[in-house]
């Protein structure tokens, strides 16, 4: 069972104040610290735990700046077998060209895998795009937002995807294939320093990036960035309680979990 | 989970006075004794009996055999850490500190803004020149309630004019948890980190505001040349050297809970008894457990970011009730985790639990 | 005349809400909307759209997303190239869409929340909501986009005078993955972490027995209760129930915290949910900085009230 | 100069990894060698046969003999030379099976090794001159440090024995700690009795002068002539000369402040067990009184540098727990112990006995004593239930174990005898010569040397008096020929050898301008050799030639 | 020999040893059968201050790789400071060492009668350290 990840290392915004700079033509990350994708961990925590099941290995793949080697030694100190890193410095903003890189690269290469495993989405762009592009340019089946592997065969997979409002369904699909990993799916395990530290002594390949970038353009123009417009403090509902009882009603119906 | 075993375990005669003195033994599952008599074989232990113990050091400050038994469990955690079984909550709290370096994984670039509270201008550490570091605890930097710690002092301090300085948003956690918790790869560079800004903004002395900070820039940082110190012997030097002067009285029935880092730990027992003493009307009384037998509040050692699996009463609660009958009226703290474990207690039964730097703000002149 | 197609959000048999939002993103750059629908009874106002197209397909194969470039590809080979086309960003919306937008390499945009009509440009958060990203088309061809729910609705106001209804055969299915049905959620043990609606409870519910009138309302809402430290510490409510950073850390839909004051702690522990709501009796209680809405009462009194408007419902 | 090489096998002890016929046959080529020979046991009659004959054969007139460590057989030999007919001091000893054929495996290696090990031994023996021991007279007297049960009792032996005795006391009463105990086990007596019936039999002999308030402020000299100077009452100074002394400062009960964790000082329910033993009837207790005794309190606990086990104070618990039970028999006591270490003789019937009479037993060092308002709670763990408890006492009772004296530390330097890591005086050889210091004519008794129960600190006492006696009782001591010599002509008089001295043995002719060596004051150490820098000062035995010479022997390429 | 680069199996090591501490110590090393390579040779001192530092001097030129001087812990010594003159008379001398490169060559020791254990322990790393250094 070979399973190839790709993950990402994001910058870590949750915790910040972003700012935009050069009237809103950029975005200053600089600040921030640096981490790998939160969906991407349970993805590269799923392979592991997979292959620690059925056997083969994992490959961890990441396409980014020649920082984005920490996500590959984390990914190796979490159980991975080697690290490749498709090294471009700029950012590739469009999750098409993303896709189209790493398709590029995998038939350049040859890889051969019976799965890919991304995360849903990432923390930065948020596009959520890449698994299903890729899948569909590799013309493998894909799923998209699974919780569960059910089952694991020699031509199939059993998983289960979270669909909205607490439900899920199961799907059966062929291999190869692609998933795109959910959090929660699992608890990814705790990655020591030392154990980053002893990954570091894995060797890792670097790629050239801009070798799989022939005949990519950008169909998406990135114009400027925005805030959204602020939030305020807690907005008081009457100080009524039957009044405010029926707003904080309202309220949960528009937000869709109560009907 | 099976754990190598440290040189000292095999001369541990077994004698108990460890798990006698444990805050945590006898009520939960916890055993210190039976973990190291365990540990001397390899044998098993249950990984979520080594997350009861809250660092207090009682155990390793009384054992008769210097066998430093927290040490041992610190050790075993640290074969948890690295095999990664450890549970989401503490996971998250060594993930955010190595991404922010605090185990709130709160932005780095606001770790100083209790500054904007204090009302004084506080110049980072290159813009001084006594080189003295007033240095804050993650708690302090990033807990609202907890802010006004560094506020008083960088007050008592400016009003007072003694220099000091801050490092800002490249503050950094001190490592003192992460340690206990068994992360050593992350404490040995936290530790770095620190020592490069100590070395590059040649600071002489730290100010430390919570006592397992200045635990382990004393003793673990191995800088023979740096002065360490907590605040209350700093004001305590201010009221005895008429630097600062108490003018008004505190009417109050008062007892002082000692922190197990700055008291059993350290040994630092009487400035804040001295500075509580110095104030007119205060009446200060003792719990029963003080000093060297004083209660650990439960808030260290990695528990403050760990729920242990069975419910007890808290330390927090026994010490609340006891102050209660004692009659007292605010107990007084001069570590923030014991801030935040005491008032979440004491709240109920009306009793007051404040900094020892509050109080003494409320008395100046 | 180019058209959006909009590929249906059907779910179970229901025509998804969330589809308004598709509507009125057509109408605000005034292009026809098609929809795309499977087999079924949906409750549906056709008027909405320029053209229905009905799929003779089930509707487990229409989210097949595997199936859906043939389907597009049918769809165009009949009634010319759609200038987008659009699903909703619900989970089956961007594992469709991504896979459509791969198979024909073409742009695609997700989750877009806004957009300048004038400048043909797109808006979409990144960053969880920190800030907005001004996207622009540059492709000659269509494109694929998903739109988040709640941010057009409002201006699926515009009915067509006709519509016209097209029945269509299926493409060849895909047999490399096959739907094998819905899970029935075992009634498992409490997993707040997963919840996605929370009332949360804090000291200032008082007494043990107050708890049951909590656990009445969160069964009334289907919401799953939570704690703070000091509830738990009393043993009122299972020690899984703890939000906070010594307990769990949450991200529900909906936090409703009912007499919690807002102890760092607990803070650290759900401040990333979706939309925070607070019920306290003081109105300095620091939970209120955090909260999106804020209720100055009586924890007791808004539960009383609550469950005798729901009861009455 | 005619050498004799003798190679022991020591059994197979050294031939196993040593090819012992290879080196003799090496060491017949070398000139100067006229006889280099091996045999099973050197050290054997025939063995010794062969030696003597050789001497007498050849006309040897130094002897190498390669065999066991020199500190093994070291008079045996010495006497063979001397039956022989040879300076014992033109003996050279080289240990090939400690140092060599013990340590390592490989034959070869050892071999070689062995080789060079002998040959620095023949390269130096060279230097070796044939010293004579020296004789001095002494003076019947000693002086007895510490006027507690030990001291007493050596002073009491000594005067018997007609030996001139004085004895100094720091405080102002003899009898020590024993003069506070009620009731000393197992003799059932008083401690009192027991002091009392020494000090009276000192008071009537004509021959024993006792200082109290007394200390030590000078000793100087050497075995058999000592100076001494003391000041007695706090002010009166006293110089005498003795022949030797006895150290009998005794110990100090450990203080209980330094365990806080026991509430000792914080309440007057915690009490410790001599202070119990004194005034029991000064306590008041219910009539049902509960009483926990603590073991081991400041003993066995490496955290406060007392490592060691106290010996006597699991007796005294037990005998204070029957004290109690005496006094009150519906008393609940319970001893808290680690190990009970009932030592002397009788002592595990007493510890059955004390369990038989209703005394409890619980293993587990107590943690805690809290000192509360209706009782004093102890928590602790019981090891063996591996239970925590908390319960309530009405008394607390601390067995506290011995500490060092703290005065040891001054005297150590006085007397130039070390002190071990607790503080307590270093014995010469803890089973060999348990009373004798590494000091000649200085010994040791009681409980200055470590903890010892009240029998066993007589009985030290006698046997330190009876060793002192041996030595005194001859009128005429030995000394170690390996002292300090000064080349005079060499001397610069720079006197940097006398200010390293730490025997004082080293003296200035102003009138010559040049060092000279007391003799008998010097002990040996060889600093002045080395500190001198115009090579003046030899130390005899070790000196320049003798170690370079070795130094050759043992980096010689073969 | 030659020449600083050339390797050397065998490494000469001497110790001057108290005879009232490390003297002792490599007496029971023996006697417990505690092995230690063969190059380390002692040669028994009175105390250690008898060292000369002509001594040491001696045994390098004639070939010695290092020397190790072992007496009594601080405190310990039978002639009361004796080890003191020690301590500072090998430290001057290591000073010394250090300026021409020879650091590790010359070793100081507290070894007491009874840490036969140690002893083996301190000589087998000198051995292996300057064993290093050859290579």
């Amino acid at each position: 069972m070979n399973i190839v990840v790709f993950t990402k290392r994001v910058a870590a915004a949750q915790e910040e104040e972003l700012k935009i700079v050069r009237d809103g033509e950029d975005l200053d990350i600089s600040k921030l610290p640096f981490k790998v994708n939160d969906w991407d961990n349970y993805a590269v925590e799923e392979a592991v735990k997979t292959v620690e099941k059925f056997g083969g290995q994992v490959t961890a793949i990441s396409l980014g700046d020649k920082e984005s080697d920490e996500v590959l030694r984390r990914s190796i100190a979490m159980g991975a077998k080697e690290g490749l890193l498709i090294r471009k410095d700029d950012p590739i903003f469009d999750p098409a060209v993303r896709a189209n890189v790493a398709f590029n690269f995998i038939k350049k290469h040859n890889i051969v895998f019976d799965a890919i495993f991304t995360g849903v989405q990432a923390e930065d762009d948020q596009f959520g795009v890449f698994g299903g592009y890729l899948a569909a340019l590799l013309k493998i089946p894909f799923a998209s937002m699974v919780i569960g592997i059910d089952e694991w065969k020699t031509d199939h997979v059993v998983v289960k995807r979270e669909l909205e409002g607490g439900m899920s369904e199961r799907v059966r699909i062929g291999i190869p294939c692609v998933l795109s990993i959910q959090t929660g799916i699992n608890e990814p395990r705790y990655v020591s320093i030392m154990g980053i530290r002893k990954a570091s002594q894995v060797e890792r390949k670097v790629f050239d990036g801009s070798e799989y970038m022939e005949n990519i353009r950008s169909s998406i123009e990135l114009l400027r960035w925005s805030y959204p417009p602020k939030k305020e403090g807690a907005k008081l509902l009457s100080a009524d309680i039957d009044s405010a009882c029926r707003e904080l009603l309202e309220i949960l119906k528009e937000k869709g979990v109560y009907q | 989970m099976e754990f190598t075993n440290t040189t000292k375990v095999f001369t541990c005669i077994q004698c108990g006075k460890c798990t006698g003195g444990c805050p945590e033994s006898g009520r939960t599952p916890l055993n210190v004794r039976l973990i190291v008599r365990k540990n001397q074989f390899g044998a098993q232990v249950k990984n979520s009996h080594l997350w009861y113990c809250t660092s207090c050091g009682t155990c390793t400050v009384r054992c008769p055999r210097d066998v430093k038994p927290s040490e041992v469990i610190f050790d075993m955690r640290s074969t948890l850490v690295e095999s990664g079984d450890i549970s989401t909550s503490i996971q998250k709290a060594l993930e955010n500190t190595f991404l922010q370096k605090n185990p709130w994984g709160r932005a780095r670039s606001k770790r100083a803004e209790w500054a904007e509270k204090s009302g004084v201008a506080i110049k980072h550490i290159s813009d001084t020149l006594e080189k003295r570091l007033l240095l804050s605890c993650c708690v302090h930097a990033y807990d609202p309630r907890c802010h006004v710690i560094p506020v008083n002092i960088s007050k008592l301090l400016t009003y007072s004019g003694i220099e000091f300085g801050i490092l800002g948003e490249e503050e950094c956690c001190c490592g003192n948890e992460i340690r206990r918790i068994g992360e050593k790869g992350l404490f040995e560079e936290l530790r770095e980190e620190n020592i490069s800004n100590f070395n590059r903004y040649d600071v002489r002395e730290i100010l430390t505001l919570s006592p397992h900070c200045m635990n382990t820039l004393k003793k673990e940082y191995n800088l023979p040349k740096l002065k360490v110190y907590h605040y209350t012997q700093l004001l305590w030097d201010m009221i005895r050297e008429g630097v600062v002067k108490i003018g008004k009285d505190y009417k109050k029935r008062v007892a002082y809970h000692d922190p197990c880092f700055l008291g059993k730990q350290n040994g630092i027992f009487e400035e804040p008894r001295y500075i509580l003493k110095s104030i007119e009307g205060l009446e200060l009384l003792e719990f029963s457990r003080s000093r060297e037998n004083s209660l650990c509040c439960e808030g260290g050692g990695g528990r403050m970011f760990y729920e242990v699996e069975v419910q007890y009463e808290r330390n927090a609660k026994i010490r609340v009730e006891e102050a209660y009958e004692l009659g007292v009226q605010t107990i007084v703290v001069s570590c923030p985790f014991c801030l935040m474990t005491l008032e979440e207690q004491a709240v109920e039964k009306g009793i007051e639990v404040k900094d020892i730097s509050e109080i003494l703000v409320e008395v100046l002149e | 005349m180019s058209y959006g197609l909009i590929v249906a959000d059907v779910r179970k048999g229901t025509f998804d809400e969330r589809n308004l939002d598709l509507i009125g993103f057509c109408n605000i750059l005034e292009v026809d909307a098609y929809i795309l629908l499977p087999k079924g009874d949906y409750d549906v106002d056709l008027s909405y759209f320029k053209r229905v197209i009905r799929l003779n397909m089930e509707e487990a194969d229409f989210l097949n997303p595997l199936n859906i470039g043939a389907i597009v590809e049918k769809t165009i080979e009949k009634f010319g190239r759609p200038s987008i086309i659009i699903f909703s960003s619900s989970s089956s919306g961007m594992e469709m869409a991504s896979y459509l937008a791969g198979y024909f390499n073409v742009p695609i945009i997700t989750d877009i929340n806004g957009l300048s009509k004038e400048e043909k440009v797109f808006f979409k958060s990144c960053y969880s909501e920190k800030v907005y990203a001004h996207l622009r088309l540059k492709n000659e061809g269509f494109s694929v986009l998903t739109i988040r729910s709640g941010s057009f609705k409002q201006h699926a106001n515009k009915k067509c005078e006709v519509t016209e209804t097209e029945e269509m055969d299926p493409p060849t299915l895909s047999e490399k993955r096959s739907f094998l049905g819905y899970v029935e959620e075992e009634k498992q043990e409490i997993d707040i972490t997963k919840a996605n609606f929370l009332i949360s409870i804090g000291r200032g519910v008082g007494k043990k027995e107050e708890i049951a009138g909590y656990e009445e309302l969160a069964t009334l809402l289907k919401a799953t209760l939570s704690a703070s430290r000091p509830v738990i510490d009393k043993q009122w409510l299972p020690k899984e129930r703890q939000v906070g950073t010594s307990g769990k850390t949450v991200k529900p839909k909906v936090y409703l915290a009912m007499g919690i004051s807002g102890a760092f702690q607990h803070i650290a522990g759900m401040k990333d949910s979706e939309c925070i709501i607070a019920v306290n009796k003081d109105p300095e209680a620091p939970i209120f900085q955090y909260a999106h809405y804020g209720i100055i009462g009586d924890m007791h009194k808004v539960r009383d009230k609550l469950k005798e408007l729901l009861k009455g419902l | 100069m005619k050498t004799g090489i003798f190679i022991c096998h020591c059994g197979h002890n050294i031939k196993h990894t040593v090819d012992v016929k290879e080196l003799s046959e090496y060491f017949k080529e070398i000139p100067n060698v006229y006889v280099a020979t091996d045999y099973a046991f050197v050290c054997s009659e025939p063995g010794q046969e062969i030696i003597k004959e050789s001497i007498e054969k050849f006309e040897l007139d130094r002897v190498i003999i390669a065999s066991c460590t020199p500190s093994l057989h070291g008079e045996l030999f010495k006497d063979l030379l001397k039956k022989s007919g040879l300076n014992p001091f033109l003996l050279r000893r080289v240990s090939i099976r400690e140092h060599c054929s013990w340590t390592g495996d490989d034959l070869k290696k050892n071999t070689e090794k062995a080789k060079k090990l002998i040959l620095a031994g023949l390269f130096s023996v060279v230097h070796n001159l044939p010293f004579e021991e020296k004789v001095v007279e002494v003076d019947k007297s000693a002086l007895v440090i510490g006027g507690g049960i030990s001291g007493l009792s050596a002073a009491c032996f000594l005067s018997k024995m007609g030996i001139r005795v004085y004895l100094i006391e720091k405080e102002k009463e003899l009898g020590g700690h024993v003069k506070r105990l009620n009731n000393v086990w197992p003799y059932e007596k008083t401690g009192k009795e027991i002091v009392e019936s020494l000090v009276s039999e000192l008071v009537k002999a004509d021959n024993v002068q006792i200082y109290t308030g007394a200390r030590l402020e000078l000793l100087e000299g050497y075995f058999g002539n000592y100076n001494v100077k003391i000041t007695a009452d706090g002010e009166r100074e006293m110089n005498f000369k003795v022949g030797g002394v006895i150290v009998a400062t005794g110990f100090e009960p450990f203080d209980p402040y330094l365990k806080p964790e026991l509430g000792y000082g914080r309440d007057r329910r915690i009490v410790t067990t001599l202070e119990i033993e004194e005034k029991l009837n000064e306590v008041v207790l219910p009539e049902k009184p509960r009483v926990a005794i603590l073991h081991c309190v400041g003993s066995r606990d490496e955290t406060l540098g007392k490592s060691y086990c106290s010996r006597i104070c699991c007796i005294n618990a037990l005998k204070v727990a029957r004290m109690i039970k005496e006094g009150y028999e519906n008393a609940y006591i319970e001893c808290f112990y680690m190990d009970v270490r009932a030592h002397p003789k009788g002592g595990e019937e007493f510890y059955e006995e004390t369990q038989v009479k209703g005394v409890f037993f619980t293993r587990g060092n107590v943690a805690e004593v809290v000192p509360l308002s209706r009782c004093v709670l102890i928590r602790g763990e019981d090891t063996l239930l591996g239970e925590v408890f908390e319960k309530e006492f009405d008394l607390v009772v601390l067995s506290i174990g011995m500490s060092s004296q703290s005065e040891n530390k001054r005297l150590s330097q006085l007397l130039k005898v070390s002190l071990d890591k607790d503080g307590f005086f270093m014995e010469a050889h803890i089973k060999l010569r348990p009373f004798d210091t590494a000091v000649k004519g200085i010994f040791i008794a009681g409980c200055c040397s470590g903890p010892k129960d009240v029998e066993e600190s007589i009985n030290h006492g006698k046997a330190s008096a009876l060793k002192l006696f041996g030595m005194l009782n001859k009128g005429y001591a030995y000394v170690e020929p390996f002292v300090a010599d000064v080349t005079e002509k060499r001397c610069s008089g720079c006197r940097m050898c006398e200010s390293v001295c730490v025997a004082n043995a080293i003296k200035y002719d102003a009138r010559k301008r040049v060092v000279k060596v007391e003799e008998a004051q010097c002990m040996g150490c060889g600093l002045c050799n080395a500190t001198c820098p115009s090579s003046a000062v030899t130390l005899l035995g070790y000196s320049d030639m003798i170690l370079m010479d070795e130094i050759s022997g043992l980096l010689a390429r073969l | 020999m030659e020449k600083g680069f050339e390797i050397k199996d065998d490494v000469n090591i001497v110790g001057f040893t108290c005879s009232y501490c490390a003297f002792k110590a490599s007496e029971m090393a023996g006697s417990l059968r505690l092995k230690y390579p063969e190059g380390v040779k002692v040669i028994q001192v009175p105390c250690s201050s008898r060292v000369d530092p002509a001594f040491v001097i001696k045994a390098i030129f004639e070939g010695a790789d290092g020397v190790f001087v072992a007496g009594c812990h601080p405190g310990d010594c039978h002639f009361i400071k004796g080890n003191y003159f020690t301590r500072r008379r090998i430290y001057a001398l290591k000073e010394m060492f250090e300026a021409f490169s020879m650091k590790g060559r010359l070793k100081l020791f507290w070894i007491s009668a009874a840490e036969a254990r140690k002893f083996v322990e301190k000589v087998t790393e000198m051995y292996n350290h300057l064993k290093e250094g050859k290579k």
